[in-house]
Order: C-alpha cells, then sequence, then structure tokens
C-alpha cells in the first residue's frame, strides 16, 4: 500500500483563505498549504485592517483617544473604555470615585456577556449550526437596548471617561439589568442543550489543536484562551484592579471535559462558563453599588506627569495592554496597544499543523479572535 | 521579588551589560541593558529560578527622537512578579538579537517593532513586515515619518 | 405507457382519430414532461421560500414577509433576477465544462421525477426498474458537481467538487442497501409495485416501516445516508459556507447557479419521495382504497397524500439542516464506511432471513391473521 | 461617482458590459419609434425586472471592521433582512449588492476592488458607516485608511453612522430599491 502511496506524486496546494472568506471573523487572511484536505501549513497573514490607531494616539489628545479605543475591540468596546481610563488614571494618579468603579465593573461585565455571546455564535455558524448564532444576537441586543439607556449608542459607546464615566445610570438602569440577568441566566443551559454537547459539535472540537499550559503561557496567550489549557490565571483575581476585590467569582479553566486540555472544546466552554461568573459578578455589583458622584475632577487640558505606564485589564479576549508613555504634554508620547487577538495569532501556525480545513475554521473560531485588535 | 532585587541579580550576573534602573515614574520599574545582551539576560530571567519570568507581556518599540528602544514587559505566573527591560539603540540602523527563541510570543510584536519603527531583530524565526504591505515605504511610527501622498495610485 | 395513453387519449376523443399514433404519443410524452416539470420547478420555488420560513422560524425572526402577499413570490423574484444576471465564465476556466455542469446536475436531479408514483395512475413512467434508475440517473449529479469543482479553476470549488464525488459514492452505497429491504419485500423494482405492496386495509400497518424491524431501521438508515446524499446538513460539506465559502459552485452565477440551487431542492424532494413510496406507503391513504375509488378522485387522494408524506420528509430535512452542525470531512467518511455501510449490509441480510422463515410476511399482518 | 483607479485593467473572465445602473441617469423617454402599446409593454417590463431585482438583494457578507457587527445584527433576529428577500451570500459571484461595512485600508483595497468585479452586473453598492463613506474618524491622521471606498468603486447609496444602527442600513436598502425602481433597462436600450 505504502509502495503505491509513493509511485502516486501528490501535489501539494495552495490556497488563500480570505482576507473575504465567511468565517476568518473579519479580514485574516491564512495562506494554506494544504495536501488534499489535509493542511500542511497554515501561515497567518494579518493587517488588513491596520488603522493606526498608535499613530493616531501619538496625535490626539488623552481624551480624544477615547473613541478610538471603541474601535479596538468593538465587540467589548467598554471594556477597552475602561482599560483605557484605568492606564491613564494610573499615570496621572486620579482617584475615581466607588460609584463611578461599580458602573465601570457593571458594564464591563454586561459587555463581556455580549461579547462571548458573539464569540458563541460566531464559532457554532462556522460549525455550521447557524441557529444558536441568532439566539446570541437575540440576547445581544438586549444588553445594546440597555447600553442604548445608558449613552445612546449599541456598539461604540465612549462612556468610561478619564476620572469616571459620561454619565450617572440612568432610571431603572440596575432594575432592567436584572430583569435582563433573570432572562439571560436560564438561557445559559439551553445553550448548553442545543449545541454544546451536540455529539457532532463534540466530536469536532474535541482534541483539536490541543495547547499545553506551558506552551500557551511561552506564546502568551491569554484570557478564556489560557484558561482554556487549564492555567487558572485571570488579571481580575491575580493583579486585581477597580472593584474587582469585593466581588466573588470564580475563574473558570478548561478541564479536558471531552477531550485534550486546552483543546476547541474546553477554550470554547470556558466561554460558556464566563458568562455564568459574568452573571455572578453583576448580580454582587448591582447588590453593593454605592452613591455618590461618577465623576472625578480633571483639568479640561489634561496634562499627566512625565512617565511610562504599563496596566493591563482583562478583557473578553484576554490581556489588554497598555504601554503609556507620557511626556508631560497633552498628548501622549507614545501609546502600544498590547492586543490579545494578535499576540494569541502567534500560536495559530504552530497549532494547525496536520489538522484538516475544516479545523483551522474550529481554530480560529475557539481563539475568539477579532481583527482590529490584531491590526489596530 | 522586587524591582531594585532583579536589578542587583542581574547586574551582578552580567555586570557592564546592564546600564540602569529606571523606577521614578515607571511602573513598572525597568532594567536599562545594552541591546547585544538582550538575549542572555533574557534566557536568565526565563530560566533563574528566583525570576521565572515566563511570559513576555508586551514587546514594543518606542522612539525617543534622540534613539530608540525596544522595551520588554516581563512577568512570572509562578512567582506573580512583574518588571520590565528596555534596551536603547542608536537611530542609525537599530538592531538588536531576537528573543523570540526564549518566548515564542516575541515573533509577532517583534515583526510589528520591525514593521512600524524598522527595528531589526537579526536571529528572528521570520523577520516580514506584518501589518502594512510588504511594498510600504518608510516606518510609520518613527517620529519623523512623513505621510506618502499616494499608495498604488490612491490617494493617502 | 405513453402510448397506452395516447391510445386511450384517441379512443376518448374520436375527433383525433385521424392522427398518427406516434405523433398522438410524442405529444402525450411532451405534455406529460411539461406537467413533471411545471411541478417540479414549481415545487422547488416553494421549497426554497418554506426553508426560509422555516429557518425564520427555528432562529426566532420572520423570514420574507414582503414580497409579494407574505414573501410568497419570493422565489419568482429570486428566478427571474437570476435569469437576468450576467453570466459569468471566468477567464481561466474550461469553458464548455463549466457551461455543461449545471445542465448535468439538473438533469441527474429532476429526471429522477419521471418514476416517482404520485397517485394510483400518476407515474410519469413506471419503469419496471425504477428504484434502480433513480439510483443511476441521480448518480449523475456527481458527475456534474465534480465537473463544476474542477472547471472552475477554482480551489475552494475544486474541493468542494472532490468532497462531492467522495461523499456521494460513499453514501450510494448504503442508499441503495438501505432500499433493497423493500424491493425484496414487493419483489419488484418498480415503485408503483412496491407502493402496491404496501396496501391492504391495515391502515399504516401495511407500510413497509412497520413490516418488521429490520425494515423499520433501514428506513432512518435510508433517510441518513439520503441526507448525505443530497449534501444537506449535518452532511454539506461539499458546499461548506463557513469552510469553503460555497463549495463547488462557488464560481457559478445567474441562472447557472440556480440549476444547482434547483437540482439541490429537486434532490431533496427525490429522496423523500423515494423514502415515501418504498416506506411509508407511497400514496396509500390510511383505511381507504384509493384504487377502488373513482379514477378522479382516486388520483386525487393519493397525489394529496403523497405529497403530504413526501413534503413532510422534506419539512423534516429542513429542520435538520437549520439545527444540527456540521461533521468534518474524515468523520463523514468514517460514518458511511464503518457504520452505515455495513449496518445497511446486516440489515439487508436480517431482512432477507425474516421473508425467508416467515413467507414474506411481516408482523401487522401476522398479528392481524391471529385475530382473524 | 467614484472612478476606478487609473490603469486598472479589466479583471480576467470578464466582459466590461456596459451598464445602465452606473452611468448616470438614464433617458426619461424611449426613442420616439415605438409606439405608445409598445411603451407601455416595455414600462411594465421595466416595472416588472425591477420589482424582481429590488426584491432579491443578495447581499455579499463584505465585513471589515465595527460595521460588519452591525450588519450582521441588521440581518439577524430582531431585525431580519431577510423580510426585504435580501439574504446574505459568500461568494460574490452570487451577489447582487455589496454592502462595504467597515475600514477599507489600503492593503485592503486591491481585494476590494476584485470583490468588486467579481460581481455580476447588475450590482450594486452601499458604503456603511463613516468609514467607508469618508475614512471616519480615521480620516485625519491615519496613514493607511482609504479615505472613502467611492475613490475605488462608484457606490450608490451612503448609509452615514458610526456605525449605522440597524434601522438606518434597512433605511439604505429601501433607499437602494427605491433607485432600482426607476432604472429603465428595456426603453433606454430600444
Amino acid at each position: 500500500m505504502k509502495a503505491r502511496a509513493e509511485a502516486l506524486p501528490t501535489q501539494e496546494m495552495l490556497i488563500n483563505m480570505g482576507p473575504q472568506h465567511p468565517s476568518t471573523h473579519g479580514v485574516l487572511r491564512v495562506i494554506l498549504r494544504t495536501d488534499g484536505e489535509v493542511v500542511v501549513n497554515a501561515r497567518p497573514d494579518v493587517g488588513y485592517l491596520h488603522r493606526a490607531l498608535e499613530k493616531i494616539g501619538e496625535r490626539v489628545t488623552y481624551a480624544q483617544f477615547m473613541p478610538f479605543t471603541d474601535r479596538l475591540d468593538y465587540l467589548a468596546s467598554m471594556n477597552c473604555n475602561a482599560a483605557w481610563a484605568w492606564t491613564v488614571e494610573k499615570l496621572a494618579g486620579i482617584e475615581v470615585p466607588e460609584r463611578a468603579e461599580y458602573i465601570r465593573v457593571i458594564v464591563c461585565e454586561l459587555n463581556r456577556i455580549s461579547s462571548h455571546l458573539i464569540a458563541f455564535g460566531s464559532f457554532t455558524a462556522d460549525m455550521g449550526a447557524f441557529t444558536p448564532f441568532l439566539y446570541a444576537i437575540r440576547e445581544r441586543e438586549r444588553i445594546n437596548d440597555l447600553f442604548e439607556d445608558i449613552c445612546g449608542n449599541r456598539l461604540t459607546y465612549n462612556y468610561v471617561r478619564i476620572g469616571g464615566v459620561s454619565a450617572d445610570l440612568p432610571d431603572r438602569f440596575l432594575e432592567k439589568t436584572k430583569e435582563f440577568l433573570d432572562y439571560f441566566e436560564p438561557k445559559i443551559p439551553e445553550y448548553n442543550k442545543l449545541i454544546s454537547y451536540n455529539k457532532i459539535f463534540v466530536h469536532r472540537l474535541a482534541n483539536v489543536a490541543a495547547i499545553s499550559g506551558g506552551e500557551a503561557v511561552a506564546y502568551g496567550l491569554t484570557g478564556p484562551n489560557l484558561r482554556g489549557s487549564g492555567v487558572s490565571f485571570d488579571l481580575r483575581r491575580s493583579e486585581p484592579y477597580s472593584v474587582y476585590p469585593k466581588l466573588d467569582f470564580d475563574v473558570c479553566v478548561g478541564t479536558g471535559e471531552r477531550g485534550t486540555v486546552g483543546d476547541c472544546f474546553d477554550r470554547y466552554m470556558v466561554r460558556i462558563n464566563e458568562m455564568r461568573e459574568s452573571v455572578k459578578i453583576l448580580r454582587q455589583a448591582i447588590a453593593q453599588i454605592p452613591g455618590g458622584p461618577v465623576m472625578a475632577k480633571v483639568p479640561r487640558a489634561f496634562k499627566p506627569p512625565v512617565g511610562e505606564v504599563y496596566f493591563r485589564a482583562e478583557n473578553p479576549r484576554g490581556e489588554t495592554g497598555i504601554y503609556l508613555i507620557s511626556d508631560g504634554t497633552v498628548n501622549p508620547y507614545r501609546l502600544k496597544l498590547r492586543a490579545p487577538s494578535f499576540v494569541t495569532m502567534n500560536i495559530f501556525e504552530k497549532v494547525t499543523k496536520g489538522l484538516m480545513i475544516a479545523d483551522i475554521v474550529a481554530v480560529i473560531g475557539s481563539f475568539d479572535i477579532i481583527l482590529p485588535e490584531i491590526d489596530r | 521579588m522586587e524591582p531594585k532585587a532583579i536589578f542587583e541579580a542581574v547586574k551582578g550576573k552580567f555586570g557592564e551589560a546592564v546600564v540602569e534602573l529606571q523606577e521614578e515614574g515607571f511602573r513598572p520599574a525597568f532594567v536599562v541593558v545594552s541591546p547585544e545582551s538582550v538575549r542572555e539576560i533574557s534566557l536568565f530571567l526565563r530560566d533563574d529560578p528566583a525570576m521565572k519570568f515566563d511570559s513576555l507581556m508586551c514587546l514594543s518599540g518606542v522612539d525617543y527622537k534622540d534613539r530608540f528602544a525596544v522595551a520588554y514587559h516581563l512577568h512570572s505566573l509562578e512567582i506573580g512578579h512583574r518588571i520590565g527591560v528596555k534596551a536603547y539603540l542608536p537611530r542609525e540602523a537599530p538592531s538588536l538579537p531576537s528573543v523570540d527563541g526564549v518566548w515564542p510570543a516575541a515573533n509577532f510584536q517583534e515583526r510589528e517593532a520591525f514593521d512600524l519603527y524598522g527595528i531589526v531583530f537579526p536571529g528572528s524565526k521570520d523577520l516580514r513586515r506584518i501589518l502594512l504591505p510588504e511594498d510600504w515605504v518608510g516606518y510609520p511610527l518613527r517620529k519623523d515619518y512623513k505621510y506618502p501622498e499616494f499608495y498604488h495610485g490612491i490617494k493617502v | 405507457m405513453m402510448e397506452s395513453l395516447a391510445v386511450s387519449l384517441v379512443n376518448a376523443v374520436p375527433a383525433l382519430s385521424g392522427v398518427p399514433l406516434w405523433t398522438m404519443t410524442l405529444l402525450v410524452m411532451v405534455v406529460v414532461a411539461a406537467v413533471v416539470l411545471t411541478f417540479a420547478l414549481l415545487y422547488a420555488g416553494l421549497a426554497t421560500y418554506v426553508e426560509r420560513k422555516v429557518a425564520g422560524d427555528i432562529q426566532a425572526r420572520i423570514g420574507p414577509n414582503r414580497v409579494g402577499p407574505l414573501g410568497l413570490l419570493q422565489f419568482l423574484a429570486d428566478g427571474i433576477k437570476l435569469l437576468l444576471k450576467e453570466d459569468i465564465i471566468p477567464a481561466k476556466a474550461d469553458r464548455f465544462l463549466f457551461a455543461l455542469a449545471p445542465y448535468l446536475v439538473f438533469i441527474g436531479s429532476f429526471a429522477a421525477f419521471v418514476v416517482v408514483p404520485f397517485g394510483v395512475g400518476l407515474i410519469a413512467s413506471d419503469l419496471n426498474i425504477g428504484v434502480y434508475y433513480v439510483m443511476a440517473i441521480s448518480s449523475l449529479v456527481v458527475v456534474g458537481v465534480m465537473l463544476a469543482g474542477w472547471s472552475s479553476n477554482n480551489k475552494w470549488a475544486l474541493l468542494g467538487g472532490m468532497r462531492a464525488a467522495a461523499q456521494i459514492v460513499s453514501y450510494e452505497v448504503p442508499v441503495g442497501m438501505a432500499l433493497l429491504p423493500a424491493v425484496l419485500i414487493a419483489g419488484s423494482l418498480s415503485l408503483q409495485d412496491i407502493v402496491r405492496s404496501q396496501g391492504g386495509l391495515l391502515g399504516i400497518f401495511g407500510w413497509n416501516l412497520f413490516h418488521n424491524p429490520f425494515t423499520f431501521v433501514s428506513f432512518f438508515l435510508y433517510y441518513t445516508a439520503a441526507l448525505a446524499e443530497t449534501n444537506r446538513t449535518p452532511f454539506d460539506i461539499p458546499e461548506a459556507e463557513s469552510e469553503l465559502v460555497s463549495g463547488y459552485h462557488v464560481e457559478y452565477s445567474g441562472i447557472r447557479f440556480a440549476f444547482f440551487f434547483l437540482a439541490e431542492y429537486g434532490d431533496m424532494f427525490v429522496v423523500s419521495a423515494l423514502a415515501t413510496a418504498c416506506f411509508l406507503g407511497g400514496w396509500h391513504v390510511p383505511f381507504l382504497d384509493a384504487e377502488a375509488l373513482p379514477v378522479a378522485w382516486g388520483n386525487l387522494f393519493s397525489l394529496g397524500v403523497f405529497l403530504a408524506k413526501a413534503l413532510g420528509l422534506v419539512l423534516l430535512m429542513m429542520w435538520i439542516r437549520w439545527t444540527l452542525p456540521r461533521l468534518r470531512v474524515d468523520q463523514l467518511m468514517r460514518m458511511s464506511w464503518k457504520y452505515l455501510v455495513p449496518i445497511t449490509f446486516f440489515n439487508l441480510l436480517g431482512v432477507s432471513l425474516w421473508l425467508l422463515v416467515f413467507h414474506g410476511k411481516g408482523i401487522p399482518r401476522m398479528i392481524a391473521s391471529l385475530f382473524g | 461617482m467614484g472612478a476606478h483607479r487609473p490603469g486598472n485593467a479589466p479583471p480576467e473572465g470578464r466582459q466590461m458590459s456596459h451598464d445602465p445602473a452606473h452611468s448616470g441617469p438614464a433617458p426619461a423617454v424611449g426613442p420616439v419609434s415605438l409606439g405608445p402599446e409598445a411603451h407601455v409593454m416595455v414600462g411594465n417590463a421595466d416595472k416588472f425586472i425591477n420589482w424582481c431585482r429590488k426584491s432579491s438583494l443578495w447581499y455579499l457578507l463584505f465585513a471589515t471592521a465595527c460595521c460588519g457587527i452591525e450588519l450582521m445584527q441588521t440581518g439577524a433576529s430582531r431585525y431580519d433582512l431577510d423580510r426585504f428577500g435580501a439574504v446574505f451570500r459568500a461568494t460574490p459571484r452570487q451577489s447582487d449588492l455589496m454592502i462595504v461595512a467597515g475600514t477599507i485600508t489600503h492593503k485592503m483595497a486591491e481585494r476590494l476592488i476584485r470583490l468588486y468585479e467579481q460581481m455580476p452586473e447588475p450590482k450594486y453598492v452601499i458604503s456603511m458607516g463613516s468609514c467607508a463613506n469618508t475614512g471616519g474618524p480615521f480620516y485625519k491622521d491615519s496613514y493607511c485608511v482609504v479615505k472613502g471606498v467611492d475613490l475605488l468603486i462608484p457606490v450608490d447609496v451612503y448609509v452615514p453612522g458610526c456605525p449605522p444602527r440597524p434601522e438606518a442600513l434597512i433605511d439604505g436598502i429601501l433607499k437602494l430599491q427605491k433607485i432600482i425602481e426607476q432604472k429603465r433597462n428595456f426603453a433606454a436600450k430600444a
């Protein structure tokens, strides 16, 4: 048999996947070298959405950069807003009123849910089950409504400001959020019943592209991708910021429940479980939120002291790090955005060797990448 | 470990290659090292049982007008401490050894620094432009970068 | 068949007696073909509409409702639009094969309608090798799909075409083996005979589905394998939108794409009709002997019943499509060769033994005979 | 209307047909040689064809950035573009409408043009959101964002917003339907 296989020379095929492809989550391009259906090499080619956020950051003021952070990761705008605010506050030593911190945590966790919903939905759509995607959007629309109440926009909020948040919560917001949580919490087991433990779905994901814990750390994976590999590391817990120390939640890690630890299924399940934890955090935050002002005094021509700061926040896709250098003027001197998706793509070429073409889609989906973060 | 202690330890091991500790106004503090020894110091920081910086959080190029710098932000998941490492480079032909053999995570970020600052990392697995097209002229994040007027006939 | 129809027509209408018989036969053939084709196109159009509505319903949305009353004219708009689209043949494509492929697929799918027993007397041509004919003619689809994938000169299309070829060829085996029990019971390959063998006044218990445990399993095996043969989810890997963009028809536009599209729905109906005829009693109306009724009523009833059963199965396919994720190509192959083929084979063996041991009697008939 | 880049050769495999859709306003009245019945017939045929085209706008899933999420949400549960007969296709060959949802960078520009050229006539373009309209927030300071997709391909409808709300996008599609309704297919050619 083997001799015959050698006698038949087969040619490797070079396939271009993207930048316009339904399941590359935007404009990612993957250059596939395949032997039939088996991938010999998959090399990501990024940069199709490089919008020069870092250069823009050097040319606008600190407050003006806030709307651009919305567009750094548009599925988690609130988290990016807050990360930028926390970075600048750390640099300038601004004390933020506690109510504002609570509001930030509430909107961040809501945004985490809505981001994970898209991750869940688009991942299942990539696997060929299109319906859960629409369920995810249905739930997401309700979060969008809540955010619309807060700031008037559905996707790019610019709500968190340096020194606090732009406005106090509207009337009945907390009740509406509670209503949403009551509505949403039973949906998670429903998703699990609908798709997570579907036999085909599990077969497609278990043991595919397993990443060991050590590998994940070395390659700089963060967030759910790192935790999916069984490493219990969550910045909200390990390097607590804001009011997270006052809130109780579990760090979800991959357990290899259907295959090996760190496979696509684990990464997927971590996200599903994290939604439940976010609901837990939200309930506590709503119960604890104090009254008071929501904005600290920040001068209009805001000039932070000279210095360099690196701040990182746990965003839905992992660790969003901001390395900020101030020269004492109104503009940041240098602004480096360490985006989780960008670093994650580094391991892509390694884990996709020897998989099938259909698995490539699964790996992209399980990493939950987002292109503006990769390209910035 | 405190930054001061880390600095002392590295200084004790590598002597002249370690220039200074930037502490005031820097969070986290930076150990400034000479560019040639970046790889050795990285290996030490990763493997020394007291250091164990197993994770490279962030690698950034910086243009300080008179010189470039590459800043590494390191973190140890095991011990839980953080440190910054910085190497200053001349403006002319900036180059320093690649650390993607130490932390694989460095590869993409080095490519990015190469793409946007023109800093060369000899010994890198794969050093090409990453965000911009291959035929892009110039390194946009340099402070003296002039925006081009046209790219492939489209106004910029 | 056509000839006899022509003869009876000539006998019925004296004015036609001067026309030579072959002309009449030809005329009848054309008319029958036109009727079947019209039905097929109308069905396919409405099926796309229903599919979108079903999808909408499952996905908590509405689906088309603006184009015509309730959106019912959606398929008309889609069809005419596709007809009027620019016809693109990629420069590097093999022009002849590229143009040929959609027609092959379309023919393969719709030619099978000829032997579908819609009613007591409603069958375009009751071939004595009906089942065999369907299997053979629907294999044309493979050729068409492969040609489409190859001639497009697009790697995604090629992958899709190859996947489709591998898949359809693999699943042809279990499909055939799962149908054979019905053939064994009826002792004929003619679909009309197979339907007749499921008659009697046992109601739905005359159906082959309940004949014996093996046929019961056979039905589900057939339906599963048929899903794969028609490239429907969870076996839709040849066109897997999220992997291969659109698979083998990625380069096709306008009316050529419409042919692929129609063929898919045609295929769905054919396999459902086959399942109905072979396992679900075909056009038999429970507790009513359609053949004993006056011809017009008998045909009408049986047509209605047959369509209800077959379209019910089509609907089930749509339901499955919008519920399940997709298998991977190796899992798909494994499923066919490692599970479906052996199981259908043993199943066939089981049915044969059953027929041998119980002299062709099914369980319901045995029970019925117990009570006299 | 936007123009193709200078020196942009027609793509392989496709005849560059002259499409009245993008050549400015068509003559309002057909040539005089036709009788009134012919006008009525031609007019009705036109109406019918336009009705078909506007009722079946299959859009290419071309989502590059933030607007892509709104585009997806417009197609999904609450807003449901399928109501208007608009479904998404993954391949340009089967699309009628390109909704450019998101920022187009110089690296992407060539691909955008190629995708547009791969679409069969008649084809329409909706430029969705500020980035596609003008470059949006990246207009001033970004070195690599194309300042308006109309520098690359002709655009029929611009939908403002950053990102536009689903209602705005639906309005854009309805506006496009109005544009299609006014097209002359036979009358202009007769």
